[in-house]
């Protein structure tokens, strides 16, 4: 069942690499810009439920990698994928990182989109509101980035706070 | 008239220690039904001390104003209630009386809970208003069975008939409003089944949000009072009231001990399921009573 | 438990009603909330030291801070506090409000919970279990008896470094202060500081 | 002679102040004012006498006649005062507006004309005093335009009908009896046989029950009452309303007397237990109708349409302490619902809206406009210390002794509907969260707190002494055939259970300051602005943290699908159909001239026919 949705991906998409891993996970990676209407075909295949979009911050590279975690949950027989799990990974470059937005196709990426932008910093074009999620204060260089020193941080804004 | 003006103190007081006593016995009895060992019987005197030692917030004259009235307002109904053989204020109006002057508590702490200006707040009162509305039908058959069953407005005289003639709840159709009182009680004393408008983890205790040190304290002993009042009024007018104060204390206890046992194992009811309960069964069972006790008599 | 000794009633009765009456905010402020339950129902019961929850502050003077304080909930913590009367007491639950803990590094916690609001009583232990918790309530009893649990008193006595403090974590605070801070604004108090590092 | 120059001097005093209202207004506020005291002073000064005056005989060889009694005396001492009241009050609150000088003679001629009305002797002056009185308060009503039209326009209609039947059964009584002086009708109608008889309470009852707003014949009232400008409306729901309550009076007990009235029918469909029904009905309907309402003089219009169902309670249940509750409510009514109306309009002048959803905090800004609001809920309600407790506990005494409880069970359970909606009054005008825009609202003029001072101190002093009016009120029972009430200045006596308003009032007082001396003792408490509210740790928002929308949520699902308004719906059903019906009719008459040519030809063509064919003629 993998296999026929594998053959379908590579046959429709060019510059696609599609990995089959164990039990029922698959991995797909492909470029930036073809990343929506991969998500599309997805979609109409039966991945109707976009669980997670992550991103993993290859400082060495230069480049983020963008994740979209997709499950499918109809059980019917008409759907290829029934139980199977394919993360779609992307990469894009680490200075000024914008990517267009997926609210489109999948609605619920809005909240996970902006947690990558106020963690991350990559701006999505097309996002109603990039707006601070999780955290109170501001910070000049994203938080979850690698090049964030946290021990600096917590000295420079907590530590000089004297005690009463 | 000394008698009187010693009556006119020594019942408040009175009622005042009973009230209190109860709210510790609710606690120690409820504690015991979940299997834990509560705190002791007097814990509500220390919480009413440190209430009384603890700083709080104001939000205006009617703050204040709305919970003095209501506490007052208490303080007479108790004035009216015969407590065994004292009663201090029985000749100046009966059972109506009685019935509009139990409306200064809950609009006392609604007009103090309003300027509280908190939607908490506002949510609870008009819980507690619909809660009265609720239960006010039944109480309504109910008392108007009793008088007209005795054909008097005045409650020292049902006493009296029914300290000679045997308790109210023996003859028949009276033991049908006695059973829909008792079924109502919880929902007069604003207890766990019926506790919609005190509710802690939903509105954080309605109208009590912004109570805070000697509010607080005057909120409990009203509440305090509130709860030997309704039992006061239950005793007098179905198990007879009493010539000494004592076995009015008893019968006031086993009451209230039953009341409590079933508050303790009911969750609470959502304010639309309480008044549909409350429109139904002791409603029925009222008026059934109301409509013999006319036949009765006619 | 000197609860039954008239005398000690008839002596200071404010110290002890205080001590034999402590109502506690039931606010979740970190992971040692999973504690709570247990020592309030029937398998600990702290009802038999008259510590029960209360659902508002106002009704309050117990705070129990349990668990790791991020920074969002130094917020509400802040608020809570000062909508808390005298003599109200605070208990620290665990190391994370001591000194940050695990989270000793991490950008979003809050290190020293004592910089912000004034602690009364710690107790160790990553959570502690309900017998430490009754201890601290025993501690409690007698820092009352000696006088020494007065965060409230300290907390009055110097707010403008606690204002100072607070807005030097969270930035612009919504609310005014609770007591009147002096002419000077607190925030050039800040650069002040600044500037002598 | 003296009633007379009382007469003259109402309506030639309104005459002045119109023409004196071309000078200057200064003058003409003056002598409306001077007018209305004279007027109570007049009324004062004439307590206790027993006059009968024809003064014209000219009217079709009719003498008309003007009466003194204790009964129509109490009802004309109320009439000038709630009408000076509401004319101080229309002092500032009309300043602004354009036709003052219409408005106040239009005020003066209703209250002229109501005290005609109890002073008539005879149905010829009594009828002529109502069509005026009605044709005012239509004026008034539509006097602020927009919606206030079509509100006015359907309250003359139905007071038309009402004035249509009255004349009907004023020119059968003439027919019958060639007399209008009320004092021999009444000897001659006892004659009567029943059918006649309930053909004159037919008649009567309809005009007299559309002006009490009785139930079936209310539906004009809260638009009425809404759309009024709010001095009048005070006068519309205290005085007006009431000219029906009088009516009834003279009807039922006056003209029929006691006896008469209380053998009408016979068992269970007795005249007296079928009013006392309409009287129950009128309390729980609109009562529950008034706490959906979210407009506030509308709630207190349904609240009026509820209370006038005590007084027809009180005066329908024939026993001499019914009676006493019923025509002291009647006074209390009178008392606390124009107090409740001109407090509702303080407000509407200063925040320029009436909607409960969006009000809140007033209190602190109108502090005695709030005060005077509170007195006039609690008189609606019946607590204690107010006079409206007296009057509702006359009733309920007499209803259970009596022997009828259910009626007593659907009176106390409308007092418990009242409490919902005049706390959602006070509530979401005066207490909660004061919205930014109100933040610095001026404190309402001198002349519109002097009113509600003067009203919530009457309520008070009549709660708590109110031997004062059931003096006035036991004469009047008395004349009507009742033996007399055990009156005393502190409540009624009697032993069946007494009422002592000075021991409650004693014992209240005594009650709060005992607690007021306990909660100084308590530890001070510092005064905190009101956005230091309890939020569960977050900021309290602005002008979000008020929670007054569908302030009885969860009784709205219950009741709402009970409380359509049926008779309402009716009667627009009824005038859709007239309408559909005049439309049919326009085919006929088009308009143009030709068709009427072509008609009067046709016609004329006919009537040649039908002579050439069948020579009738």
């Amino acid at each position: 069942m993998s296999e026929s949705l594998k053959q379908r991906l590579k046959s429709t998409f060019k510059d696609v690499q599609v990995a089959a891993l164990k039990d029922n996970r698959m991995s797909v990676t492909a470029q930036g810009a073809s990343v929506p209407a991969i998500l599309m075909f997805l979609k109409d295949a039966g991945f109707d439920h976009l669980a997670l979009i992550s991103a993993v911050d290859y400082i060495e590279d230069n480049e983020f990698e963008v994740c979209y975690i997709l499950t499918c949950y109809m059980q019917g027989q008409d759907s290829e994928g029934q139980d199977l799990h394919i993360i779609l990974k992307t990469r894009i470059s680490r200075e000024g990182p914008n990517f267009q937005t997926v609210i489109g196709i999948y609605p619920n990426a809005e909240p996970y989109e902006r947690e990558l932008h106020e963690l991350f910093g990559i701006s999505f074009k097309g996002h109603p509101r990039l707006t601070p999620l999780f955290l109170e204060r501001d910070y000049k260089i994203p938080p979850f980035r690698k090049d964030f020193d946290t021990r600096k941080y917590v000295k420079d804004t907590f530590d000089n706070i004297p005690f009463v | 008239m000394v008698t009187k003006v010693m009556q006119m103190i020594l019942s408040p007081v009175l009622a005042l220690v009973v009230g209190v006593f109860f709210l510790g016995l609710a606690r120690k009895i409820m504690a015991r039904i979940q299997w834990r060992y509560g705190p002791p019987l007097i814990q509500p005197v220390i919480d009413i001390i440190r209430l009384f030692y603890q700083k709080s917030v104001s939000h205006g004259r009617m703050f204040d104003l709305g919970i003095i009235l209501s506490l007052a307002g208490s303080i007479v109904v108790v004035l009216f209630l015969p407590f065994g053989r004292i009663c201090p204020l029985a000749g100046s109006g009966g059972l109506l009386v009685i019935l509009y002057v139990m409306l200064f508590a809950p609009l006392g702490i609604a007009l103090s809970g309003g300027q509280g200006a908190n939607p908490n707040i506002s949510i609870g009162i008009s819980r507690k208003l619909i809660l009265g509305l609720g239960y006010e039908v039944p109480l309504l058959l109910v008392l108007l069975a009793a008088m007209t069953h005795y054909k008097t407005i005045s409650i020292v005289e049902m006493v009296s008939v029914q300290q000679n003639a045997g308790w109210s709840i023996t003859s028949w159709p009276l033991l049908l409003s006695g059973v829909s009182y008792f079924l109502i009680l919880p929902a007069i004393l604003g207890i766990r089944p019926f506790d919609v408008s005190s509710a802690p983890q939903e509105i954080s205790s309605g109208p009590m949000v912004e109570y805070g040190g000697k509010y607080l304290a005057l909120a409990t002993i009203e509440h305090a009072l509130v709860l030997f009042i309704s039992i006061a009024l239950f005793v007098n007018l179905f198990l007879g009231g009493a010539a000494n104060p004592i076995i009015f204390f008893v019968k006031m206890l086993v009451v209230f001990v039953l009341g409590v046992c079933v508050n303790a194992v009911f969750p609470r009811f959502r304010i639309e399921q309480a008044v549909k309960y409350l429109w139904k069964w002791p409603t029925l069972l009222a008026f059934v009573g109301l409509v013999i006790t006319l036949a009765i008599r006619s | 438990m000197d609860r039954n000794q008239i005398a000690k009633w008839l002596e200071a009765p404010a110290k002890m009603a205080n001590k034999y009456s402590l109502h506690a905010v039931y606010f979740c402020t970190g992971c040692g909330i999973i504690e709570v339950p247990p020592v309030i129902t029937s398998r600990w019961d702290a009802e038999r030291f008259g510590v029960i929850p209360v659902a508002t502050p106002r009704q309050a003077n117990l705070f129990l801070i349990t668990g790791y304080v991020s920074v969002k909930t130094l917020r509400a913590i802040i608020r809570t506090y000062e909508q808390m009367y005298e003599p109200k007491y605070t208990v620290g639950f665990g190391s994370c409000p001591i000194n940050g803990g695990m989270y000793w590094d991490s950008y979003n916690t809050i290190k020293h919970l004592d910089k912000y609001i004034p602690i009364d009583g710690w107790i160790a232990g990553c959570m502690p279990r309900p017998e430490a918790i009754f201890i601290a309530v025993t501690h409690l009893w007698t820092l009352i008896d000696k006088d020494m649990a007065n965060g409230y008193t300290r907390y009055r006595e110097s707010y403008r470094f606690y204002r100072r403090n607070q807005e030097m974590a969270l930035g612009k605070l919504e609310w005014p202060p609770l007591f009147a801070t002096g002419n000077k604004s607190v925030i050039d108090e800040r650069q002040a500081v600044r500037s002598q590092q | 002679m003296s009633l007379q120059i009382l007469l003259i001097v109402a309506f030639g005093g309104a005459l002045l102040t119109y023409l004196l209202g071309k000078i200057s207004a200064k003058v003409r506020n003056f002598l409306a004012v001077a007018i209305c005291l004279v007027l109570v002073v007049f009324v004062a000064g004439l307590y206790g006498k027993r006059i009968e005056k024809t003064f014209y005989f000219g009217f079709f060889d009719l003498g008309l006649v003007l009466r003194l009694n204790t009964l129509s005396w109490f009802f004309a001492i109320t009439i000038p005062v709630v009408g000076a009241l509401s004319i101080i009050f229309s002092l500032s609150y009309i300043r602004g507006r354009e036709r003052t000088d219409f408005y106040y003679l239009m005020m003066l001629l209703v209250n002229a004309a109501m005290l005609g009305i109890v002073l008539a002797g005879d149905l010829v002056c009594f009828y002529i005093f109502w069509e005026i009185m009605s044709w005012s308060a239509f004026l008034l009503i539509s006097y602020n335009r927009g919606p206030a039209l079509a509100a006015g326009m359907k309250y003359i209609i139905m007071s038309v009908i009402g004035s249509v039947c009255f004349l009907v059964g004023m020119l059968s009584l003439y027919a019958s009896f060639d007399t209008l002086n009320i004092s021999k009708v009444a000897s001659a109608i006892t004659s009567a046989s029943s059918a006649y008889i309930l053909f004159i309470l037919a008649a009567f009852g309809i005009a007299f029950g559309i002006k009490n707003a009785v139930l079936p014949f209310h539906t004009w009232l809260p638009d009425a009452h809404s759309e009024a400008p709010a001095p009048f409306s005070a006068i519309l729901s205290g005085m007006l309303i009431k000219m029906g309550t009088y009516g009834f009076l003279l009807l039922l007990y006056v003209i029929m007397g006691l006896k008469l009235f209380l053998s009408l029918g016979h068992g269970l469909f007795s005249l007296h237990r079928i009013l006392c029904l309409l009287g129950v009905v009128t309390i729980i309907i609109p009562t529950f109708i008034a706490i959906l309402q979210t407009d506030a003089k509308r709630l207190l219009a349904w609240s009026t349409v509820g209370q006038a169902g005590y007084i027809i309670l009180g005066i329908a249940f024939g026993t001499n302490l019914a009676l006493a509750g019923g025509i002291f409510h009647f006074f209390n009514h009178a008392l606390f619902k124009a107090l409740l109306f001109l407090a509702i309009g303080a407000v509407e002048f200063r925040t320029r809206t009436r909607d409960l959803d969006s009000l809140g905090g007033l209190a602190k800004k109108m502090p005695v406009v709030f005060i005077g609001t509170l007195a006039g809920i609690c008189a609606l309600i019946g607590v204690p210390l107010t006079s409206g407790f007296v009057s509702k506990w006359l009733i309920y005494k007499t209803l259970i002794l009596e022997g009828s409880p259910f009626l007593a069970f659907f009176a106390l359970v409308g007092t418990w509907g009242t409490i919902l909606y005049s706390y959602k009054l006070i509530h979401n005008i005066f207490l909660g969260q004061l919205p930014e825009k109100y933040k610095d609202l001026p404190k309402s003029p001198f002349s519109m707190q002097l009113p509600v001072i003067v009203l919530s101190f009457a309520i008070l002093l009549f709660g708590i002494l109110p031997g004062i009016p059931l003096g006035v009120i036991n004469s009047i029972g008395t004349s009507f055939g009742f033996e007399p009430l055990n009156v005393t200045i502190w409540g009624v006596a009697s032993e069946t259970g007494t009422l002592n308003t000075i021991n409650i009032f004693s014992a209240v007082l005594l009650a709060g300051v005992v607690v007021w001396v306990v909660f100084r003792l308590g530890a001070k408490s510092a005064s905190v602005p009101q956005e230091d509210s309890y939020a569960a740790g977050t900021h309290t928002p602005a002008d979000k943290y008020h929670y007054t929308v569908e302030f009885y949520n969860p009784l709205h699902r219950m009741i709402r699908p009970f409380l359509k308004d049926v008779i309402d719906e009716f009667y627009s059903w009824i005038a859709s159909s007239v309408q559909r019906l005049s439309n049919s009719v326009r085919c006929v008459y088009a308009g143009d001239v030709g068709y009427y040519v072509m008609y009067i030809i046709s016609f004329l063509a006919f009537l040649i026919l039908v002579q050439l064919k069948f020579k009738p003629w």
